[in-house]
């Protein structure tokens, strides 16, 4: 099968000539969910202006589902890659929320009857019914975030990418985010690539992850990731605290196989080791364990 | 800074509010291009109270209209004042040897009168309709449709700037900051008004990514769905025949 | 210097709206060879700020104060009068269509006296200036001349319309223009052109950054 | 002693008749660390503009170290209380790093010396030592954070009021500022009042939660707050995942005294947990055990 991403060394410069992106590679199986995670200013905006085309690399480097995003039609371009980007005033450029919704299913000439049709069910996707005619400077920043999702959908992309779809926002609002991103994964399929700096939260969001510094700099699992310290600070990054903490255990005498990254799955872990031990787990201090913990608390400690 | 926001009362119902929007804009500014030049003081008077009499027909609260209105006429003002001094012509009396005339004082009345009479009309046809639907008449009145679109991204951006603006300016206060008349607010004005350009510039590059990557190639498609009613027919003559009618009335005095 | 309506009779009105639309339509015809798709937004932007920056009242002293028409600093950043008659005719559509704030039947005057005026005066000044004395120099006569010429016309105009007494209204809009414009206009037109070429000089038309040697 | 901050039903309505705060109570000691949490929209940046007297309020109920703000004079009061906004970019807008740190001595009134080390020492405490003359619209967004932060530290003010000072920062980014804020309130006894949405770091920044949504809705230390689940999911709120994690472990047995929050607390809390069962905690698994874990879990979802 085609993959939904394909980057093949891929280079850009600014204008100025400042080296933004350095032979970068990246694939993505269709229905994968990628975080993509780096420092401030590693160049992920860079990419995903690249990913939809908007910057065009002439050699073809930049593959979806097989054919290069720089040949493709407008109207097949955005069948296919949808962005949402981090500022959502930067997105909701209409007077209302319908119109603003219904501009990318205008532009791939739909019927206005199709464009109806869109526009209600992304706004249901996005839990934003009822929102057709409200303005949107007068919504909660939320509310916008979700409305700049809502008018991407609607399009209804095989891939979607998102810059930084929780920062700013409240938990509550975090949480809603997440599952409409997971729904759409889960339900229709649709492949994610998602920049984000919340390592807390990335479990739910990330199959597998990339780390991008100008170039990618290591790719895994999270787990992968996560469990190379020296990675972790080179790269501006950190470990989740359940993470961190599963590790911890592990000095206390917790010989869990795996170590968990959400709450979810730390009950998981918790549950097999101790059924592993049949149904009783010690945890001891000794002379080593304190400067055991220490140390691996000083690893991730930037 | 106060957000001047027009369209508050659009949500309301009355007989100008229900009035088509694309024959709400060619009757109003018909009317006011008719009326802002009338020359007899009397028939300007009338105007006045006809667009106040459509103003009350709107039910838009007449507190929120003349606070709108309030900045225009502050403008005129000045010329109701001076223009007694400076028109020449018959001298009513004088004050320390200025004279003030007949026909300067008829002509400030008579310029301040229009202006009420043109603000007023304007204001009740753009807080009849939500800006949105005022932006889509414009379009179905064959306007041309990059204006449009530029108006539209004009008006949903001011609101935008305005909250920048007074974002940078919180923060300079909350600095200590006072605006005074020297070099050093000097350059720090400047250095605001650059910044609110360069940010207006980068914003715009942001905004037109993402309009690209929703399809947009400089073609502009929009949903317009407007149909005149027989009601909407009856107001456009009703309108249009009171305009004529005070016209008439105008060149018969002559 | 907005000329609200009623201020002007009909057939000069008509008069100034003919003068102005040709330049208004070869300011359209200049952004859709210069701006490509770029065009919508980034004037959209500009006018919205320029809305927002006419909204800062600044202090001149003595009680009075005055704000930026902002015409030449447009065509300056540009290198082209056009972007400041396009910018500013679309600053006075959105006061007068869409926050009614008046000005419908004169515009033609407005977007004569504020955009052509100003922008033509203001810009060729500054190109005729720029390879003499510095940038900021330029940018300063530039702005400040382009407006006093400006109210200067507009005060003919009112003279004509019956409105003014000529005499009078050179005098005092003149004087008025000349002494918020040094300031108003001129040095905060001079300043905003070095912030924006340190921070984001590539936006500043070429030769602009040329004739200073910097390269964007 | 007198408070540093003592608010006293504090009321305020936008120009459109919204109500923004409805009678809100704070009172802060001079060297505490508050943290504000709250759902977007909540009134917090109305609040902050209350702090430092940017709105005023008639009545004298916002009082800094026993004076009202409102009655101050300017230059007073930016010593008192600096306020650090959300968006650096609408912090810095002078042609260098110098010129905008040096903004507000420069507004005090202060010797060109006194002005130079001021910028000095600002620069100094957030690691932007050598960016003077740096553009501040060509740095990355952690820098801009720091050098917006800088140019309040440079008024030296006794209380430092923070929007959202972590949000949009990479980890490295982020533990940086945290210590920023940590030493100014442990070396120089700074009062910090910080708005934040992201629980998982709220531990290391505030000895006492406010819940702010119009009102005040609680108070009182991290642990209390994320203690009531009810709370929490009725302002928008989550808890940290540590916390979470160790409140579920009582299912399985591990009877902790305290509740966590961070790695540190964590670590303290188990040691002293298995310390006090003589060196040996048992954790096992009985049928009950994961419907209480269920019960826990559902209870903080939204």
């Amino acid at each position: 099968m085609k993959k939904a991403i394909s980057i093949t060394s891929l280079n850009y410069s600014y204008p100025d000539g400042t080296k933004a992106l350095d032979d970068v590679n990246i694939e993505v199986e269709q229905g994968e969910k990628i975080v993509i995670m780096g420092p401030n200013g590693a160049g992920k905006t860079t990419l995903f202006l690249h990913l939809n085309g908007i910057i065009r690399s002439d050699d073809g480097n930049v593959k979806i589902f097989g054919s290069s995003i720089g040949d493709m039609k407008v109207e097949d371009r955005i069948k296919e890659v949808g962005v949402v980007f981090a500022e959502p005033d930067d997105q909701l450029f209409m007077s209302t929320v319908y119109d603003d919704v219904a501009f990318g299913p205008l532009n791939m000439g739909l019927s206005e009857e199709e464009v109806g049709r869109r526009v209600k069910k992304a706004l249901a996707t996005v839990g934003l019914e009822g929102f057709e005619e409200r303005v949107p400077h007068h919504m909660s920043f939320g509310q916008k975030k979700k409305a700049a999702l809502a008018a991407v959908l609607s399009m209804e992309p095989r891939v979607l990418i998102l810059d930084e779809p929780t920062a700013n926002l409240d938990p509550k609002s975090k949480a809603d985010l997440i599952r409409v991103i997971n729904d759409l994964n889960r339900n229709e399929g649709v492949t994610t690539v998602i920049a984000m700096h919340d390592v807390n939260a990335l479990a739910d969001l990330a199959d597998r992850v990339y780390v991008l510094n100008r170039t990618i700099v290591a790719e895994g699992t999270p787990r992968d990731i996560f469990s190379d310290p020296v990675l972790v600070k080179e790269n501006n990054l950190d470990a989740p605290d359940l993470f961190k903490f599963f590790k911890i255990m592990r000095c206390f005498g917790a010989d869990c196989s795996q170590t968990p990254m959400s709450i979810d799955e730390s009950v998981t872990v918790m549950t097999k080791m101790i059924e592993s031990l049949e149904g009783e787990l010690y945890l001891t201090v000794d002379e080593n364990t304190h400067s055991l913990v220490n140390e691996i608390i000083a690893s991730y400690r930037h | 800074m106060k957000y001047p926001e027009i369209d508050k009362y659009a949500e309301l119902d009355s007989v100008i509010h229900r009035f088509d929007p694309r024959a709400k804009i060619i009757t109003f500014t018909l009317l006011i291009f008719s009326f802002v030049f009338i020359e007899n003081l009397g028939v300007a008077f009338l105007t006045l109270l006809f667009s106040f009499f459509i103003l009350l027909l709107s039910k838009i609260p007449l507190g929120f209209m003349f606070d709108r209105m309030k900045p225009g006429l502050i403008f005129v003002f000045p010329f109701l004042v001076i223009m007694p001094f400076a028109v020449e012509g018959n001298v009513l009396f004088s004050i320390y040897g200025l004279n003030i005339t007949y026909e300067g004082v008829y002509y400030g009345i008579l310029v301040f009168v229009r202006a009420a009479t043109s603000i007023m009309f304007a204001l009740t046809m753009l807080g009849t309709t939500k800006m949105d639907v005022t932006m889509k008449s414009l379009y179905s009145l064959k306007v041309p449709a990059p204006l449009v679109q530029t108006l539209m991204f004009s008006y949903r951006y001011v609101f935008v700037f305005i909250d920048e603006f007074i974002s940078m300016w919180t923060a300079m206060t909350s600095k200590g900051f006072k605006l005074k008349a020297n070099k050093h607010s000097l350059s720090v004005v400047g250095n605001i008004v650059g910044m609110l350009l360069v940010r207006s510039c980068e914003r715009a590059e942001r905004v037109h990514h993402s309009m690209s990557s929703k399809g947009y190639t400089g073609e502009s498609r929009t949903i317009v769905k407007f149909k005149m009613q027989m009601t909407d027919y009856c107001l456009v003559a009703f309108l249009v025949g009171i305009a004529l009618i005070f016209k008439m009335y105008e060149m018969s005095l002559l | 210097m907005h000329i609200p309506d009623s201020f002007i009779p009909m057939g000069q009105a008509i008069v100034y709206w003919v003068i102005a639309l040709p330049f208004v339509f070869m300011s359209l015809k200049w952004a859709r060879k210069e701006l490509d798709d770029m065009k919508i937004p980034i004037l959209a932007a500009l006018a919205a700020g320029i809305f927002a920056i006419q909204a800062l009242n600044i202090p001149i002293g003595m009680g009075t104060s005055g704000h930026m028409v902002g015409a030449v600093l447009v065509s300056i950043i540009f290198g082209s009068p056009f972007a400041g008659v396009l910018v500013l005719t679309l600053v006075l559509l959105v006061q007068g269509f869409v926050f009614g704030d008046g000005g419908i039947t004169t515009m033609g005057a407005n977007i004569f006296n504020m955009g052509v005026v100003s922008g033509f005066v203001g810009y060729y000044l500054f190109a005729a200036l720029k390879s003499k004395v510095d940038i900021k120099a330029a940018a300063f006569v530039g702005a400040w001349i382009g407006l006093l010429v400006s109210a200067l016309v507009c005060s003919v105009e009112m003279a004509i319309a019956g409105t003014f007494p000529l005499v009078a209204g050179l005098a005092t809009m003149g004087l008025y223009h000349l002494i918020i414009g040094i300031i108003g206009e001129g040095l905060i037109t001079a300043i905003v052109i070095t912030a924006i070429e340190k921070s984001r000089p590539d936006l500043l038309d070429s030769s602009v950054t040329k004739a200073k040697g910097v390269r964007a």
